[in-house]
């Protein structure tokens, strides 16, 4: 597939585009957070200003302890953009491996994998995550760690079937008629052409994962207070439901948005590269 | 049955009475519990020898008709009242005492399960200082102490030392805490966890019928969640208002907020076995590093002062003189810098699960200290465990900074001072003390305020301890509240007591 | 035209007329583009006659097959002008419900691929039934003597046992003669078998060619048989179109066709064959490869790949003419049709 | 003279399991069953038969792309069979494939030049790489301004000149044609084979040519060999196989083929039944159940392959009998 | 058939003592003694030593991991640190609620997901398919939590329409049979009580089955939209079929093989978002019971539960398995 290719595919697709610019947007708030976001996310704001509703001076109101929602949502951004690629790494790196010598190797190495895989995969994901998180003590960093094992399954799943439909393809027998070694034709052949699933897996995976690591921090198994992590957010807004939707609401629109985001850029990646590879 | 089912739906109501807090009880056995979830819930099925007044902590004929006190102090003969019975049929008299006071001051007791912390805390130990309890007859009991106590009375009469059914205890052993069978107004029905607990009336309750066929008790964990189930009329009352949802309250035609007399205190406690808060000036630093004028504005919806003492200002013997640590950063960045901390440094801060009468978000109140305390370089993780582990740990003396308050159970100084703040109190594993401050001077004059009987002399030792404490600085104490109670306009005849919770026996709804 | 008629196999003494196309146009629109993937097709079939179309991949022959029955996928599909008249009534002016009436009863079809036109989550007693039950209104009971008849009748040992089974129980052949089977159900007057033996072996698909030439000699259906292998349209058909780009450009009967070819594709077609009774000589090949639908040159789509091209072709691209015992579409011919005329 | 490679006794078992976890039974599909054949320098041997007999698999055999369960594979008297990892590589230099698929046998994301190139990066050729591509590229009759272009970009007949380009990349001896012509349409086959045809002449290649279209066979094949089941079934010089088949197979196959001359009429052998799965083949002779001449004795054993004549093989019991 | 679902219990096999280890494994992952970390490092030393004890640290690992496993065929998965209850018992008291509410939201999630997913791929790239399928794409971008949170708001306190929490009023009380409150409300005749619970049901059922849901909609589409280019599909609308007989017949058990599976799979996510659904609906079912015991450390409970959860899991997709053998033939004469 020809580069330029899937690029015009992929902007001819407005949803695809609607999600680039959202995932755009969130790198750039990320980046330029000290300069976008107009308070201190976590030392400014006095308790005297607690809960003001949105104003010009808020634009999206203040929290418990008077600090500014936007200001917090602007550094939350960082924060995901942390945790999509920590966790979505780990389980790249991991499941990518595992898939390539389980699809390519098969046999015993195959079944062993595969079996590791099912076994994670028997755990509802959020529940294993948690009980991970759990295990090796509430914090974002192990919020990520977990975020990533169970992540590794889907990865592993997909490399692992993109490899297997490979293997089986001409080209690879062909690589391997012309005498090229299996280190070679997997580097050559099987991971660039199983690289359009994985980036979509990937991408797709950064909003689960954004997700998964708000819900672990809204349990308070995630980032602790002070960090501004849009779950952590959350965490108090049951209780000022009442008095303060506006804590509950803004930091929950900005995760939907930002997964949404991903969510649509993934759904567009999929269609936009080659689609005969898809399945 | 489907058809009577229905017509039982359609005959006038039971009259239930649904009451919902924040925390699932502990357990159900009085003695062995130190929360009030749990004791709001015993307090309507056990009942103690003698009883407080409705409004204050006056001290009144409970199981116990009369009683009287050798001249010595160390004598007590209390007349037990007759006719009364335990839900579970057996007759409450003179053994039953006994057996519960055995069962609670001896540790080889065979039905000395459990830790019975308040045992320890009100009469210094096990078997402490009460020495014996003695069967005189089927109706008159004995109690003699080692030493005179002064709050003796005002201890029993705190819903800890209620009287359970010796038979039912037997029958239970360990599991009784799920099986409470007392003399009071209302019996044990059923206890869904973290849902409810069901009460009953007991019709043959020697002080007459409860208003009320049923009480329930509701765990409703979210206090928003709490209050929209009472707006829509799901529960007659509640408590753990939103201090946020006060204004609300008082706008709502058909909601009354019931104020409890304060008589409790929330206070940060600094572990003084851990560094750095061994250091003295850490701690002060730290009491100067809280705006708790801030913290009490913003988290009690006006219904709270800040505290300077531990002892609330409503307890007689409270020390007004003491000039509190001013909030005041730069002060404490200096102490800091003096106590060899001059960057500040890291350690834990505990916060409590659950809403408290005296902090009613002590999650958002630990993040307040938090900043505070980052405000002066120190940085702090907020920890936190379900309320049973909390306390245990607490306990345990695990934490660095610890949010914790006490709700006085019988109004005397003694049951703050002593019980937060005394050395006797700060044995691992079962410390009310969590600062464990341990100040023999302190001790000193607690003790002797124990044993005087002169009301006046006691009041002075007590102001003098609350100097040294203040010097000392094992807390911060932050605030005291007056608690709210919201009830539905048509509940009647309710008022709220100081302990922080009181028996439903008179309370009425239209 | 009258010699076709005269030399139709079957000896019909009444030439009738069942199916008339008539400058049949049906476009795809993807991708911003405008697929003519056919572009003005005329034929007429007439009752107990086998029509052959032969084509290149891509040269529209499924889509026409698939207008007749007005099944093209809209959107992307669109039948953009022309007339199918089917015993006289034209098709394209029928209601979708007019139209269900005749598929399955009057025009029945038979797909390439027995593997996948077979639905595999039903049996293919239920498959079979359905017929009857849909266009008859028979009871179960009846439909499956029926079905059981039928399926016999196409070749399949132990019809009462195997009506029960499953499509993927079947070998490919066997479900070749299911569909068959299906698509005669009703005694349709037209069957359109769309490369029914492309899928097979060599030996089932001789099978299938004789069961289908047994099968319309009793029934007398007329048949429109879509293959690319010119052996099986010489085998079976009395008349053979030749479409290249979604155009007709050679129509004739078949004996014409084979022993004289005219368009120049035909001719292509017919030297890079490989011959099994021939001596071995070097295949003549056609240069180039087949156009792009959604990229046509102007003029003759030929044109880029024809060796007797002419300036003229490259410009206006050729009518559909009638040449003495053809219709064909080439510049080439142009003027002696004329010429003929004019004579 | 020494033939080129000469295949003898080549089976080639795949395990199917059945069954359950540890109750498995373990059964073998013969794919390809005692084959047997020789190949001279610059010939082409012809392999047909029906889906499923085993053509590719003997073809695959042969290069070990697949490894064989059994038999030699002399390449130049050389058994390559007992060559290891790295002397089998070496001597992929001199044995090539071309595949059937046009679409799947060219890497979809690598251009035309970097895939002609591969064997030549495997083989760390010593000359200039960007000119061997080019002059490979214009050898198969493509345009030097296609290198950079992605398979995507071209035809089914343009994508199999550049399989060919790749193969002949190394200059090899031997080429195992795997179906090189089924997936292309009419017009464009014989642009193809004619290509092979000026390749073998032009660079003395060996075929070994796998069609089902036994006219494309016997168009290119010197000898033929037809394979029913995993065996073959007949062996010997295209002119006699199909002037005069031998086996009653054969014979079927040959008069099935339908040919595009309307006024060819001749008798047509219509076999009976399916193509039965190499699962569960028949007893005796392969092809009994669907034999018209067979005999009591066809469902007993299994015929040899008879030599009828020299260089030419029949597997019947008919054909000794007479 | 009966050879396919044999097959599948041999594979179920290894999976399920990977569960059964991965759980047993769980308390061994934590860093650092387990029973400082769940005491605490003040614990008295009987009660330490108690507690080793009680998890069987004493032991060698494989002794432990015989002893874990002996237990739990028996049904024993140890006892609360806290409560001192055993677990399976505390989990039988708060299980009928979340199936409850699990049921309630797959019930939600299917009928709506797969009518959906039909209208959509049959009437491909009209308004409704556009509006339907950025909304499911939104449905799984939702942080359950706070779809709660704003359900709640909208719901409960601005339109006052459905009660925030809980199962049902405390005004009823039902004979308890199942558990199943919809269900014993119906059995016991008391119509109003059965209203009452179905109102508590709504919105954490929607809460909870909003993702599935949309992730319904979404599989039911694609898979619909591959089953109309099937080549049968034209078979069957070339034999004269009505639109809506080859859609809902041909086309519909097709297309509902994949998302069998997918409905199979959201059980694991119910399963794993009742945690999240109970705690903010203050819902007394398994989920807040882990909840509760992941902040008390009561690991334990929290790997009693985690197997049980995941062994309930693994029977679900065995019993999805058995069904897709029923609806794809294919399968069933392997
Ligand atoms: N659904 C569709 N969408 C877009 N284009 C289509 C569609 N169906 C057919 N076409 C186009 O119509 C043209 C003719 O296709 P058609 O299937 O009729 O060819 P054919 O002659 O039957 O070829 P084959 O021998 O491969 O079956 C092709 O170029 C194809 O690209
Ligand atoms: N890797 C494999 N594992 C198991 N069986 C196989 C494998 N490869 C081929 N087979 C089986 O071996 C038999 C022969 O296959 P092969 O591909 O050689 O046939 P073929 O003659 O090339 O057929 P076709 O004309 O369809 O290409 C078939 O029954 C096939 O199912
Ligand atoms: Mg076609
Ligand atoms: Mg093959």
């Amino acid at each position: 597939m020809q580069e330029k290719e899937w690029v015009r595919r992929l902007f001819k697709n407005k949803a695809a585009v609607v999600g680039l610019i959202i995932v755009l947007l969130l790198i750039f708030t990320a980046i330029f957070a000290p300069f976008l976001a107009p308070y201190d996310p976590i030392n400014d704001g006095t308790l005297k200003d607690r809960l003001k509703a949105p104003s010009a001076e808020h634009l999206l109101g203040t929290d418990k302890l008077g600090r500014d929602i936007l200001s917090r949502i602007i550094y939350g951004a960082r924060i995901s953009i942390e945790v999509g690629v920590i966790s979505v790494g780990l389980a790249l790196i991991i499941g990518t491996l595992m898939g390539l010598l389980s699809g390519y190797y098969g046999g015993f190495l195959d079944s062993l994998l595969m079996r590791i895989v099912d076994i994670i995969m028997a755990f509802p994901s959020i529940l294993l995550a948690i009980a991970i998180t759990s295990v090796l003590g509430p914090s974002l960093s192990n919020a990520m760690i977990a975020i990533g094992i169970v992540m590794v399954p889907s990865f592993a799943r997909v490399v692992r079937s993109t490899v297997l439909s490979l293997k089986e393809m001409e080209f690879v027998e062909a690589a391997r008629a012309v005498g090229a070694s299996d280190f070679s034709i997997l580097i050559r052949h099987i991971l660039p052409n199983s690289l359009a699933p994985l980036i979509v897996q990937g991408t797709m995976s950064i909003g689960t994962a954004i997700l998964d690591a708000a819900g672990l921090s809204f349990l308070g198994l995630g980032a602790q207070p002070p960090t501004p992590e849009w779950g952590a957010m959350l965490v108090d807004a049951r209780e000022l439901l009442v008095k303060a939707p506006w804590v509950a609401f803004f930091p929950g629109l900005a995760i939907m948005l930002n997964v949404l985001g991903f969510n649509l850029l993934g759904d567009g990646l999929r269609d936009a590269l080659d689609p005969r590879l898809k399945q | 049955g489907g058809n009577t089912a229905k017509k039982e739906s359609k005959e006038p109501k039971e009259k239930v009475f649904v009451f919902a807090k924040s925390g699932d009880p502990v357990g159900l056995d009085p003695a062995n519990v130190t929360d009030g979830e749990s004791i709001y819930v015993t307090q309507q099925i056990l009942e103690t020898l003698v009883k407080y007044k409705d409004e204050n902590t006056e001290i009144i004929p409970g199981l116990a008709e009369s009683w009287e006190s050798s001249k010595d102090g160390l004598t007590w003969t209390f007349h037990l009242r007759k006719n009364v019975k335990f839900h579970d049929g057996t007759p409450f008299n003179a053994q039953a005492v006994k057996f519960n006071f055995d069962r609670w001051m001896d540790k080889n007791n065979p039905y000395h399960y459990g830790e019975f912390e308040y045992y320890g805390y009100m009469f210094g130990g096990y078997p402490g200082i009460i020495k014996e309890v003695k069967v005189v007859d089927d109706y008159t009991v004995q109690i003699t102490l080692n030493t005179p106590l002064a709050p003796f009375l005002s201890n029993l009469a705190m819903p800890s030392f209620a009287i359970s059914s010796p038979e039912a205890i037997k029958k239970y052993g360990q599991d009784y805490f799920k099986h409470p069978v007392g003399t009071g107004p209302f019996k044990f029905v059923e206890w869904k966890k973290d849902d409810r607990v069901v009460l009953e009336r007991f019709d043959e309750y020697w002080g007459g019928k409860a208003n009320f066929d049923k009480v329930i008790f509701r765990t409703i964990p979210d206090n928003s969640a709490r209050l929209m189930e009472l707006k829509s009329g799901n529960i007659d009352a509640m408590i753990g208002l939103n201090p946020d949802d006060v204004e609300t309250v008082k706008n709502d035609p058909n909601l009354q907020l019931l104020l409890r007399p304060s008589m409790n205190v929330g206070y940060l406690a600094m572990n003084m076995e851990k560094k750095p808060f061994d250091n003295l000036k850490v701690r002060q630093a730290i009491n100067y590093a809280i705006n708790k004028k801030a913290l009490v504005d913003a988290f009690y919806g006006g219904l709270a002062k800040p505290a300077k003492n531990p002892l609330p200002p409503s307890i007689w013997g409270y020390n007004d003189e003491i000039q509190d640590y001013e909030y005041d950063p730069a002060k404490a960045k200096a102490l800091l810098a003096e106590a060899g901390y001059p960057n500040g440094f890291s350690t834990t801060l505990w916060a409590m699960p659950v809403a408290r009468p005296y902090m009613p978000q002590p999650k958002q109140i630990a993040e307040a200290i938090q900043k505070d305390l980052e405000a002066v370089g120190i940085k702090a993780k907020i920890v936190t465990y379900d309320w049973a582990t909390y306390l245990k740990k607490g306990e345990n003396g695990e934490h660095d900074l610890y949010l914790l308050g006490w709700t006085g159970d019988n109004g005397d100084p003694d049951n703050f001072l002593y019980v937060l703040l005394d050395k006797d109190n700060a044995k691992k594993g079962s410390a009310s003390n969590v600062s464990f401050y341990k100040n023999d001077k302190v001790h000193e004059l607690l003790i002797k305020a124990q044993q005087e009987s002169d009301q006046n002399k006691r009041a002075e030792y007590y102001k003098e301890a609350q100097v040294i404490i203040h010097n000392d600085a094992p807390w911060v104490p932050l605030v005291h509240s007056t608690p709210p109670v919201v009830a539905k306009k048509s509940v009647k005849n309710w008022i709220p007591h100081p302990t922080g919770s009181e028996c439903f026996f008179k309370v009425d709804k239209e | 035209m009258y010699e076709i008629i005269k030399k139709n196999y079957f000896g019909a003494r009444v030439m009738e007329k069942i199916l008339e196309v008539k400058d049949l146009k049906t476009y795809f629109y993807s991708s911003g583009k405008e697929i003519r993937a056919v572009d003005g097709v005329s034929f007429t079939l007439n009752r107990g006659e086998i029509l052959g179309i032969v084509g290149e991949s891509g040269s529209g022959k499924s889509v026409t097959s698939l207008s007749i029955m007005r099944l093209i996928p809209s959107p992307p599909g669109k039948i953009a002008g022309g007339e199918i008249l089917f015993e006289g009534d034209d098709l394209l002016k029928k209601s979708e419900k007019e139209m269900r009436k005749i598929r399955g009863e009057k025009i029945s079809m038979i797909f390439q691929d027995p593997m996948t036109s077979l639905n595999p989550v039903f049996t293919v007693e239920e498959q079979l039934l359905e017929v009857f039950r849909v266009h008859k209104k028979l009871k179960n009971n009846e439909a499956r003597e029926k079905a059981i008849e039928l399926l016999r009748k196409v070749g399949i040992p132990e019809a009462e046992k195997r009506i029960k089974s499953y499509p993927h129980q079947f070998s490919g052949g066997m479900r070749q003669r299911v569909m068959i089977a299906m698509a005669l159900a009703l005694n349709p007057t037209l069957l359109i078998a769309d490369e029914p033996t492309t899928a097979l072996d060599v030996t089932i698909q001789a099978q299938i060619i004789a069961l289908m030439k047994q099968l319309q000699k009793e029934y007398g259906t007329s048949i429109i048989m879509i293959t690319h292998d010119l052996g099986v349209v010489a085998e079976m058909c009395q008349k053979v179109m030749v479409m290249y780009a979604g155009r007709v450009v050679e129509y004739t009967d078949v004996q014409a066709l084979f022993k004289n070819p005219k368009h120049p594709y035909t001719i292509g077609l017919l030297n890079s064959l490989p011959k099994l009774s021939e001596e071995k000589k070097r295949l003549t090949p056609i240069e180039g490869s087949p156009p792009d639908l959604g990229n046509l040159p102007p003029g003759c789509a030929f044109y880029p790949r024809c060796s007797f091209r002419k300036e003229i072709c490259s410009r206006i691209t050729p009518e559909l003419q009638e040449m003495h015992d053809r219709q064909i579409a080439c510049h080439l011919y142009q003027e002696g049709v004329n010429n003929a005329a004019a004579s | 003279m020494q033939p080129l490679l000469e295949v003898k006794n080549l089976k080639k078992y795949f395990p199917i399991t059945q069954g359950i976890g540890p109750i498995k039974g373990k059964k073998w599909l013969k794919a390809v069953d005692d084959v047997s054949f020789t190949l001279y320098e610059g010939e082409t041997l012809g392999l047909v038969g029906e889906s499923g007999c085993g053509k590719s698999t003997t073809g695959r055999a042969i290069l070990r792309l697949i490894e064989p369960t059994a038999g030699e594979v002399n390449y130049r008297g050389e058994n390559i069979l007992a060559l290891n990892r790295k002397e089998m590589r070496q001597k992929r230099r001199e044995m090539q494939i071309i595949f059937q698929d046009p679409f799947a046998s060219l890497d979809p994301r690598m251009t035309v030049a970097e895939i002609i190139a591969e064997p030549l990066r495997v083989f760390k050729y010593e000359g200039n790489i960007k000119k061997r591509v080019e002059e490979l590229i214009e050898k198969v009759g493509l345009s030097r301004s296609h290198r950079d272009r992605y398979p995507h970009e071209f035809s089914g007949g343009q994508r199999q000149r550049v399989g060919i380009a790749r193969a002949l990349a190394l200059n090899p001896k031997l080429i195992v044609c795997d179906e090189p012509v089924s997936a292309l349409d009419v017009s464009v086959q014989a642009q193809v084979i004619n290509l092979l045809e000026d390749l073998q002449k032009e660079l003395g290649l060996t075929y070994i040519f796998i069609a089902h279209d036994l006219s494309v066979v016997r168009h290119i094949s010197r000898r033929v060999a037809v394979m029913y089941l995993g065996k073959i079934v007949e062996y010997g010089p295209a002119e006699f196989i199909f002037k005069s088949p031998k086996h009653p197979y054969t014979k079927a196959l040959l008069s099935a083929i339908p040919v595009p001359e309307p006024s060819f009429k001749k008798e047509k052998i219509i076999l009976e039944g399916d193509v039965p799965s190499p699962i569960n083949p028949p007893n005796g002779c392969l092809f009994h159940p669907r034999c018209p001449s067979k005999k009591a004795v066809c469902m007993e054993s299994l015929p040899e392959l008879y030599e009828v004549e020299e260089g030419y093989r029949v597997r019947c019991h008919y054909i000794r009998r007479r | 058939m009966a050879n396919y679902i044999l097959k599948r219990l041999f594979q179920m096999i290894p999976v399920l003592f990977g569960i059964t280890f991965l759980s047993f494994m769980l308390i061994h992952f934590i860093p650092g003694d387990p029973v400082t970390v769940i005491l605490g490092e003040h614990a008295s030393p009987e009660r330490a030593q108690e507690l080793r004890e009680q998890l069987g640290l004493n032991d060698p690992l494989y002794m432990q991991y015989i002893k874990f496993m002996n237990n739990l065929f028996h049904g024993d998965l140890g006892r609360s640190i806290i409560t001192h209850e055993k677990v399976i018992k505390e989990m039988a008291t708060f299980f009928p609620a979340t199936v409850e509410l699990t049921l309630a939201a797959m019930f939600i999630a299917t009928v709506i997901g797969i009518s959906a997913g039909i209208i959509a791929a049959v009437k491909q790239y009209s308004w409704f398919d556009n509006i339907s399928m950025v909304g499911a794409l939104t449905g799984v971008s939702m942080p359950i939590f706070w779809l709660g949170l704003m359900l709640i708001y909208l719901f409960a306190q601005v339109l006052g329409w459905l009660p925030p929490s809980a199962r049902i009023s405390v005004e009823y009380s039902v004979p308890t049979v199942t558990n199943l409150y919809l269900i014993d409300t119906l059995l016991a005749g008391d119509w109003a009580a059965f209203k009452d619970a179905l109102a508590h049901l709504i919105l954490p059922a929607v809460a909870l089955g909003t993702i599935p849901m949309s992730i319904i909609a979404r599989m039911t589409r694609s898979s619909m939209l591959e089953v109309l280019r099937q080549d049968y599909i034209r078979t069957a609308r070339a034999k004269g079929l009505s639109e809506r007989l080859v859609i809902l017949k041909h086309a519909l058990k097709n297309a509902f093989l994949p998302v069998l599976t997918v409905i199979g799979l959201q059980f694991g996510y119910l399963l794993g978002g009742a945690v999240m659904t109970e705690t903010v609906f203050s819902w007394p079912g398994v989920g807040r019971y882990i909840y509760q015991a992941i902040m008390a450390r009561d690991f334990p409970v929290v790997q009693g539960s985690i197997t049980i959860i995941a062994l309930i899991f693994v029977v679900i997709n065995l019993i999805v398995d058995i069904l897709y053998t029923v609806v794809d033939p294919r399968i069933r004469y392997q």
